[in-house]
This record gives structure tokens, C-alpha cells and sequence, in this order.
């Protein structure tokens, strides 16, 4: 099943889109392990997730912590520390 | 009575204010966030996570509602491209106490700051542009509301 | 900006904000003060001490922006005959700082509650009267702006 | 040089005026002592005074507590404790 990521902010800016619909390899079942299989892509990928501090996440629209399951999720969603209020 | 909107306008205290007057609490406490010049500011662009953003803010006021006696609340929240001066946030609380009206208030405003699925990028004068940081004084400020 | 206001008439919310808006802080804190109907009450007489009650709640203002890194300060306080769902009170802080807006704003309505001369009297709806009797929870919430 | 006497809330209708001038006999030179003089009137200044730990005053338009120094002072109030805001 395909899984829909989405980048605000920054990393949205280093990877040129706002989101893209991926087909996930095994093993890749958590937050951590997706950044990881990303980066890999090299380029803007490996720009936006080089720093795994500044990263934050939310799976199916509610924050996560990076080692939280991506298994069974729709929607994944990468960026900075939310700058609201 | 809990109203909570996400929105690219620009919002009308005096009426925000007067809704949640006609709510029969003796304190109402408000904030509003706006746009400050420094450093040469110009504007701001403000993004969003659109399909999360409303249910992050109601949580946020559920949960103010869950610990304090309130009335009613009122948060705008907006996006979009925020120039110097204008508002950014309003979060009105209104309650038969004193400090629940007050409390609420700011634990509304400093949630939104760390909670809520925003992110400012600022331009300035001089042609430079960047992304907001996270700061820790903020994680600070919300780290005093979370329960023993 | 500073605004100290003793008056028997009301005031528009929205006005005091804009003003407060417009000194160029980033944080804006409020507080409105409105008469509930608790127990039956039709409403309310607000006595003052005339020759101290604006330079008392002056005082408390200059302690306020000695205190914190304010822009401006709003303060109107009525007094007079007032009915279920006036406004009693209004209280405007502005500051480059969320966190100075907001504790400066609950400072200043703490202490105007046990720092400036008025005295309620409470009329209901069954004929009683009453003088509102200072509470605890008032001097407490005071108490915690008494420095070390 | 007489001393102006200001009452507010339920001690002004007990005494059943707004004020008065006075001139105080040797020896009363506190708020304290002022209102035992006061009280000996009798009447609504008994009524009045009749509960220190229920009143308040303020020495020429400054808050003070009851054994303050009235030496010198023109103005003196006797009031409640305070329920503004």
C-alpha cells in the first residue's frame, strides 16, 4: 500500500516538493528507518534529513517520536520543530 | 462554547472579545500574537499542515477545557503571508474564576507555540529569508503545564 | 503608553486593544473583569476612595513596567452602579515577550484586586445586600508576586 | 490643625457619614489609637470599630497598617479591606 509523505518547512524546501506517494521496502516500519531509506536518495533528501535532532514527525496527523511505527500508516509527515503562536 | 479557527484573514479582537463576553463569566483573559519589526523584519510567510492543524488546536483547547473551569474559548490561528503588525493569534478564555481565565490563557498560547503545526519563515530588508527556530525558552514555558 | 483610567462610564475593548496593538510589541495580554449573576445578583455598587484610587493603581502600574520589559500598559476601572454583565475592569499589557504580556497582565489584576481602593456592594435579586468580603484566595494570589 | 476623616464602605454607613473633621486630643498618634477614640463615641463609630482585624486604613492617601503614625497627617481613611478588580 502506498504511503503519503509530506514536508513542511524546510525540509519541504530542500527536497523541492511538498509531498510524494512511496512504496515503502521491508524493514522500513518506523519514523527513523523511512528518514534513513530517504536520505539515501542523496541530494535534497540527504540535506533535509542529515541532522535527525532538528526532525520531527507526525504519522496520520498526530505527532510521533522518530521511533515511533510507520506500520499500517497512510500519512507521514517530516519537518522542523513547529514555530506556531 | 469553543470556537477555533484556522485562517488566512485577518481576525477582529474587539468582536472575538465580545462574544465571549455574552458567555456569563466574571474573567475573560486574552492574548494576541502579532508581527514584530525586528532585526529588519518585512514579513512573514506562515505554514501549515492543513490536514492536521484544527485537530492539533482542538486537543490543545480540550485538554485547557479538561483541567479548568471555563466558559468559553476562542483560538484563531493564521497562515499565509503576515507582514509587519499584523495579528497572528488569538486565544480568549473566559471563566467564572479569575486565575482559570488566566492560566488557561497562557497555557493555550504557549501550547500553540510548541503544539500546533506551524512554521514561520521570515524576510527581512536586506534580502536575507529564514526559517524560524524552535527556541527553548519555549519548550520551557510549556513544560511547566505538564501534570505531576 | 501608559493608560490609568478611573470612570464611572464603560469602555470598548476592542479600542483599548487596538491602541495597545498598534506600540509595535509582539504579545498583547488582556484581562476583562465582568459581573456575574452568582446567587441572584441584580447588580452592584462600586465605592472608591477618589483622592488615592488613581495614583494607588498608578503605583501599581509603575511596579509593573519596573518589573517587566512592557511597551504599554492599559488600565481602565470603573466604578458606580454596575448590572449583571458590565464590565468592572479592564487590564492591557504589551511586550516584545509573550511571557512578560502575560505575567504582567495577572500581576496587574491580582493586585488591583488588594491594592486599589474600591469596596463592592452586591444587591440580589431577594432584597439582600452585602458588602463583598475580602477572600484569601485574593491575598494568595497576591502573595506570589512579593519578591524574595 | 484638624485632622480630615474619610469612611468607606459599611464603616461609612455604619458611622452613617462620609467624613468628618476632627481635632484629635493629645495622645492619640496612630490609627490605632485614633479608632479606640473614634469608638468611645459609641454608637455606629462602636459599630464601626468595633473589629480591628476587619479594618483597614490609609494615612494620607497611602495604604498603611494600624499602627502607623498619624503625627502630622491630614488626611486619614478607615475602610474595609479592599475588593476591587
Amino acid at each position: 500500500m502506498p504511503l503519503e509523505l509530506l514536508y513542511f518547512a524546510w525540509v519541504r524546501e530542500a527536497i523541492g516538493k511538498g509531498g510524494e506517494s512511496v512504496l515503502c521496502p521491508d524493514g522500513i516500519d518506523t519514523v527513523d528507518s523511512l528518514i534513513g531509506w530517504l536520505a539515501q536518495r542523496g541530494g535534497g533528501y540527504a540535506e533535509a534529513f542529515a541532522d535527525r535532532a532538528r526532525l520531527r514527525a507526525a504519522v496520520d496527523q498526530a505527532f510521533v517520536p522518530l521511533d515511533a511505527s510507520i506500520v499500517g500508516a497512510r500519512e507521514v509527515a517530516l519537518f522542523p520543530p513547529v514555530t506556531g503562536g | 462554547m469553543i470556537s477555533v479557527r484556522i485562517q488566512e484573514g485577518d481576525f477582529d479582537p474587539g468582536a472575538e472579545l465580545a462574544r465571549l463576553e455574552g458567555l456569563g463569566g466574571g474573567a475573560l483573559a486574552s492574548f494576541i500574537g502579532l508581527v514584530r519589526s525586528d532585526g529588519g523584519l518585512i514579513d512573514m510567510e506562515l505554514e501549515h499542515y492543513p490536514g492536521m492543524t484544527l485537530k492539533a488546536v482542538e486537543a490543545i483547547v480540550a485538554e485547557a477545557v479538561h483541567r479548568w473551569p471555563l466558559l468559553g474559548v476562542g483560538v484563531i490561528h493564521r497562515h499565509g503571508r503576515l507582514k509587519v503588525g499584523d495579528r497572528i493569534v488569538f486565544v480568549g478564555v473566559t471563566s467564572p474564576r479569575r486565575a482559570a481565565a488566566l492560566e488557561a490563557c497562557a497555557f493555550l498560547i504557549d501550547w500553540l507555540k510548541t503544539g500546533a503545526p506551524f512554521w514561520k519563515r521570515e524576510r527581512f530588508a536586506d534580502g536575507r529569508a529564514r526559517w524560524v527556530e524552535a527556541c527553548a525558552s519555549d519548550d520551557a514555558a510549556v513544560a511547566r503545564w505538564v501534570e505531576a
